[in-house]
């Protein structure tokens, strides 16, 4: 008898674990609100399906433990039972499953006026790429990429001179404006993932990867590389800064272009030869709390 | 081989005999051999690691943009001081087309109990497996005289060598398996352990000629094989 | 067993004309697809024409050569129907590989 | 040389049948039974101690060894978990735990825990030992080639485990292995440590072929006379489903071992593309990382199955056992199970929603993978059915299976989640995967594994493991391993990433500090309950209650050998004949609870049994 006591307070704890959890996801701050409501949802559903599933378990272990001498019910199948117990299943699952494609449809399908950020990966860090005033970013390749060159841009392609580059860890974004993340690692696999975002993707070496959002609230969010990309993986983090319209194109007037840091490199001796920001491989927390 | 038979059972034909062997007790396959059927399962999986091979393959080259070199500029061999595209290719392949008839008509003989002739056979298609390895032999030496090399070749794309020597490589190695097994096979049956049933030396099981037609399979199953890697490498 | 092997031994082995034939087919079928080549036919027509021999001759070869033909179709049905995976396998592959070209055609020679 | 069946070339038919063939019509015999189509086997007694326990041609034997072995690798992935957690719950405790050091444990745990440990427990242990049994043959067909499976899979072990003692230790690369990372500076072990891990799985998969052959061929071609297909308990079902599903998914596996060596050791750039290391570009380019996550989820989400599958399939019979009740459903439980296996090689790239791969995939393995919820499903409603009216024994076997189908429940339902694409999107890389996979496929088939030990262990040793002591073990395993488990997937909704050597204080992190060190707490006492089972099996050796024939008053054959444990050759002078399926428990009209499958239905003429 105990034994379905004990399962009946695991069913229990689970529910009221969930209610009464401190723990839950953080406020979201982009247009992927589909995605929670997807969550819940889906939470409604299966977690109905588990609680019935278990107390009815539950319900057996108290009512048919075993008795000397009680005969258990013979019967093989239950054709029409099976039929009905199918059919719900599969109406509940299509059920969770439209949402779901509905929203990835809205995920693959990026907006035209979305601004495309080129996010670059390396190990073990970030940095960021703006179109300039053509509104395009110029091609580029890893092997290009050198001192004077950081983001391997095409020397040659005339949509790369205007780009806007922040060699750094942190980006800016405007605030009510969906974003065209393009993801490119020149080592290994990464991960741009903001939590408040809701949404992520592999930086993937050898092709350039795509997600966007639009992030609709107005504070600092940190981004964790959210695919396992070596021994300092843990310490890949940097920071997204969602910004008022006027904010943002403050931040952005401040910033260099390929074609300014062309210019300042050929100013520049090449005696103190800037050290180049793949080789930090140093990694420990207290460098990580510095920054 | 014959048709497969149970003594004291009508086998029915087609679907419906299908589902009567499914829903049938003791055995699926009907008059199969057990080391038959392990057989063929092995080869199920064996095409899975051939299709994978292959699979890898065909994403390498279609999504690379660097140009892939031209297959028939490769492999052509100087005749006459003319160059003729695949001559080495198509040579192996009638090469190893001939073998497979050898083995098929040794099976044929093995079930006969044609002991001789079945053996002269077995020898014929090792003899031609033989020639196929030197011949491939011949072909990886030449490419390598021209540069070609794993991590890079002088004609385009890099993966080309990658692709070309892993998977000729592992087919290669197939072949030369096959080869030593036909050669244990061949002596085998000439010493006549296939007609008394004499125990295998690790297995210590009993001979039979079914095992000719087990080794057979695999031996088709490598010229199957080099029909994808023809048609898939070398005219593609 | 080994008595009812002993008596079908004995009985109906395939004539060897049926080897011979095939055997001769498949060599036929090799020049055809050396062809191919030699002639350069190019885009959809060798396409088709690579994967039309190439089938025929996987298909003589499994179902003489290796017996299939005469086997019982419960061996037969368990060993084809795997090849779905294959299939779908490859197919993924095929626009797998063809938007890998893509993004890195676009990204990184073309632009825009 | 066996001289005893030197002699018996031919066979004999064995039983009361045959009197009245197939086609006479008139007055059928009630017991027919086909006459035997195989031919008595072949069986080598072994003549040394060596050849008795070492090199051992006995399936049952070699079904031990891989317990055995298995289980090794399972303690040693079992600390590496304790090594983890350690650092995830307190960090900085442990001073030697470095963030190289935890990526090795990561790796190695779970590419121990999913491939050396429960593939190998259940395909080779309980494969092993209960195929042969249950179907009613003398041993597997290639009793040779058996052994060498073994030692195959043993020489993996034994390599895999030499690679915690090379220069640059084991890889830590994630059990995933993707690359280009995997084998380039900045992951620990990219040395020797890979090498011997690919080198490692390839053996494996050699070995398994060989053992994969041997259950399918077993289970195929050499069940006794009145077994058909649909008379096999569910155990054969399901290890027959996921050795066909390793069959076909481990070639991917050993294809991308093999290409990722080749990128190692010949520098060929299968997986790798043009890559920046430390500002000087590596002599790679050209090749495609993510070619290597299909081809490992080709072969992934198919393992996933070949661990499930088989613990699908024995949860059936021992609740049915225990349940004193038939298996609801029985044949709608063999086609989930095969449909299950045939669906899971659709599925694979919902493991790789956000990797970068081509997006409208996406669509495709959503609907595959959620089409695969249904006769999970079903299997869950026919496990609960089966106890519904049935005459239910609360001993230990039957807690192991509650205990299953809480888990499993749990676990498959956040299974939707994670399957649902774009449900998956913020989920993905976070500890709700971590959570979900464990719940699953970790402790669910644990719960299985512990019940079956409890079940089976009778038959094995001869001994009854003691109750009380397997009450403890039980509900200190389970709600420990629940209340590890279950709060987890709340880390992941918070965003915590998974594969984290430590959280520092981001702000949405600080708060899951408390509930790190309670998880870990919870891991160690786990852990540690183990010792419970160990104590109870040494104790149960020594002073243990010898077991009667038979004690779980089962139908199925494994039971009905001619000793306890089985002997080689497992019935003695005759094989079984079967009769019926194994699950008519209180058949109406019969005297006990239960029919046997060797019962003939003219010695029980007057109970009313359906048709199976």
């Amino acid at each position: 008898m105990h034994a379905g006591i004990i399962f009946f307070l695991v069913i229990l704890g689970s529910v009221l674990f969930h209610i009464f959890t401190p723990w839950y996801w953080t406020d979201i701050a982009s247009n992927w609100q589909g995605m929670d409501d997807t969550i819940t949802l889906t939470f409604w559903v299966g977690g109905g399906v588990f609680v019935a599933v278990c107390l009815f378990m539950v319900y057996c272990v108290f009512r048919y433990s075993y008795k000397e001498g009680r005969k258990a019910e013979y019967k093989p199948e239950d054709k029409k039972l099976e039929k009905i117990l199918t059919w719900a299943t599969t109406l509940g699952v299509a059920a969770l499953l439209a949402p779901g494609l509905i929203i990835w449809n809205q995920y693959v399908n990026v907006p035209k006026n979305a601004l495309e950020v080129d996010v670059m990966a390396w190990q073990w860090g970030w940095q960021y790429r703006l179109p300039g005033e053509d509104g395009k970013l110029g091609t580029t390749k890893v092997t290009n990429i050198n001192d004077e060159n950081p983001f391997g841009i095409n020397v040659d392609d005339p949509f790369g001179r205007d780009d806007i580059l922040v060699q750094s860890d942190y980006i800016n974004l405007e605030n009510n404006k969906p974003v065209k993340i393009l993801l490119r690692s020149v080592d290994v696999l990464h991960n741009w993932y903001v939590p408040q975002f809701r949404s992520k993707m592999d930086a993937v070496p050898g092709i350039v990867t795509f997600y966007w959002f639009e992030p609709n609230k107005v504070g600092e969010y940190e981004v964790l590389c959210a695919e396992y990309c070596g021994v300092g993986h843990y310490a890949m983090r940097g920071g997204v800064e969602v910004q008022s319209t006027e904010d943002y194109n403050q931040w952005l007037s401040e910033q260099e272009t390929f074609q300014d840091l062309i210019a300042k490199q050929e100013k520049l001796e090449f005696e103190n030869k800037k050290i180049v920001k793949n080789n930090n491989f140093i990694l420990n927390k207290d460098i990580y709390k510095e920054e | 081989m014959s048709d497969p038979k149970i003594e004291g059972f009508e086998l029915e034909k087609g679907f419906r005999g299908m589902a009567k062997d499914t829903g049938s007790d003791q055995t699926m396959f009907k008059g199969v051999h057990w080391g038959k059927a392990m057989m063929w399962i092995f080869l199920l999986s064996d095409t899975f690691v051939f299709s994978c091979f292959l699979i890898a393959y065909m994403k390498g080259r279609a999504s690379t943009p660097v140009e892939w070199p031209n297959p028939s500029e490769v492999f052509a061999l100087d005749a006459f001081g003319v160059p003729v595209p695949l001559l080495l290719i198509a040579l192996m392949t009638f090469v190893l087309i001939t073998s497979s008839g050898t083995m098929a008509l040794a099976v044929k003989y093995g079930y006969e109990r044609n002991r001789k002739m079945c053996g002269y056979l077995i020898l014929a298609t090792a003899l031609g497996g033989l020639t196929f390895v030197g011949m491939q032999a011949y072909e990886w030496s030449k490419l390598i005289h021209e540069g070609v090399r794993p991590w890079e070749n002088p004609f385009g794309a890099a993966q080309f060598g990658s692709f070309f020597f892993m998977i000729t490589g592992f087919h290669g190695t197939h072949v030369s398996i096959g080869v030593i097994f036909l050669f244990i096979y061949c002596y085998k049956v000439f010493a006549g352990h296939y007609d008394e049933g004499k125990r295998g030396w690790f297995t210590k099981m009993r001979g039979d000629y079914v095992e000719v037609e087990i080794l057979g399979l695999y031996w088709h199953f490598v010229d199957l094989v080099w029909v994808f890697i023809f048609a898939f490498f070398y005219l593609w | 067993m080994e008595e009812t092997k002993k008596k079908s031994d004995q009985s109906s082995t395939h004539k060897i004309g049926i080897y011979l034939w095939i055997w001769g087919l498949l060599f036929v079928l090799s020049f055809f697809s050396y062809l191919v080549d030699w002639y350069q036919f190019q885009g959809l027509l060798r396409w088709s024409l690579i994967l039309f021999f190439m089938f025929l001759k996987a298909g003589l070869i499994m179902a003489f050569f290796m017996h299939l033909y005469w086997e019982r179709y419960a061996l037969v049905n368990v060993l084809l129907w795997p090849m779905t995976a294959i299939v779908c396998f490859v197919a993924l592959m095929v626009a797998e590989g063809k938007y890998t070209l893509f993004s890195r055609l676009f990204y990184f020679f073309v632009g825009g | 040389m066996s001289d005893e069946y030197e002699n018996k070339s031919s066979y004999q038919a064995q039983s009361s049948e045959t009197i009245s063939g197939t086609g006479s019509g008139v007055s059928p015999d009630m017991d027919y039974v086909r006459p035997a189509e195989n031919p008595e086997q072949d069986l080598y007694h072994a003549h040394s101690f060596i050849e008795k326990w070492v090199f051992c041609q006995d399936a049952k034997v070699i079904g031990v060894q891989y317990f055995l072995t298995a289980v090794f690798t399972g303690v040693v992935g079992l600390i590496l978990s304790w090594l983890m957690r350690l650092q995830l719950g307190f960090p900085g405790l442990a001073g030697f735990i470095t963030a190289e050091h935890y990526y090795q444990f990561v790796t190695m745990h779970g590419m121990i825990m999913v491939v050396y440990f429960l593939t190998a427990l259940f395909l080779g242990g309980f494969g092993n030992y209960l195929i042969p049994l249950m179907v009613g043959a003398r041993d597997m067909v290639f009793p040779y080639v058996n052994m060498l499976s073994f030692w195959m899979f043993f020489v993996a072990v034994a390599v895999l485990m030499a690679s915690f003692f090379v220069p640059g230790g084991p890889t830590g690369a994630g059990w995933t292995l993707y690359p280009p990372q995997t084998i380039l500076e900045g992951t620990p072990g990219h040395g020797w440590g890979i090498l011997l891990m690919l080198i490692s799985l390839s053996l494996f998969v050699i070995g398994f072929t060989m053992g994969g052959l041997n259950y399918m061929i077993t289970i195929l071609q050499a069940r006794t006379r009145g077994m058909t297909l649909m008379r096999m308990p569910l155990t054969v079902w399901g290890i027959f489903t996921a050795t066909v599903l390793a069959m076909l998914a481990f070639p991917a596996l050993l294809v991308s071992s093999i290409m990722m060596t080749l990128d190692k050791l010949l520098g060929t750039s299968f997986f790798m593309p043009t890559i920046l290391k430390a500002g000087e570009v590596l002599e790679y380019g050209g090749g495609s990382p993510i070619l290597f996550q299909h081809l490992f989820w080709f072969f992934g989400h198919p393992e996933v199955y070949i661990v499930a599958l088989p613990a699908f399939g024995i949860v059936s019979d021992l609740i049915s056992v225990h349940a004193r009740k038939n298996i609801f459903g029985y044949r709608m439980m063999v086609w989930a199970i095969v449909g299950i296996g045939a669906l899971s090689f659709f599925v694979w790239a919902h493991h790789m929603y956000v990797s970068g791969m081509n997006p409208w995939f996406g669509f495709f393995f959503a609907s595959t993978t959620l089409i695969i919820a249904v006769p999970t499903a079903m299997k869950v409603y026919n496990w609960i059915l089966t106890l519904w009216r049935g005459n239910i024994r609360i001993n230990t076997v039957m807690l192991w299976c509650l205990g299953f189908i809480v888990t499993f429940v749990n676990g498959g339902i956040t299974g939707i989640f994670l399957g649902n694409v774009s449900v998956d999107v913020p989920l993905s890389d976070t500890y709700f995967v971590v959570a979900h996979f464990h719940m699953v496929m970790g402790i669910a088939p644990l719960m299985v594994i512990m019940g079956a030990i409890y079940h089976w262990f009778p038959l094995v040793a001869g001994k009854m493991l003691d109750e009380k002591l397997g009450k403890w073990h039980f509900w200190t395993t389970f709600l420990g391993a629940y209340s590890i488990y279950f709060p987890m997937h709340y880390l992941g909704f918070i965003g915590v990433p998974r594969r984290y050597y430590e959280m520092y204080d981001s702000p949405y992190m600080t708060s899951g500090v408390g509930l790190n060190e309670f998880i870990s707490t919870a891991a160690f006492i786990v852990g540690a309950a183990q010792l419970i089972l160990v104590f109870n099996i040494v104790k149960t050796m020594k002073t243990g209650k010898k077991a009667e024939k038979n004690p779980w008053k089962a139908n199925s054959l494994e039971w009905f050998t001619s000793t306890v444990p089985p002997e080689h050759g497992n019935f003695g002078e005759r094989l079984p004949v079967v009769h019926r399926w194994p699950y008519d428990y209180n058949v109406p009209g019969a005297e006990e609870d239960y029919l046997p499958q060797t019962a003939a239905p003219s010695e029980v003429a007057h109970t009313e049994v359906e048709k199976t």
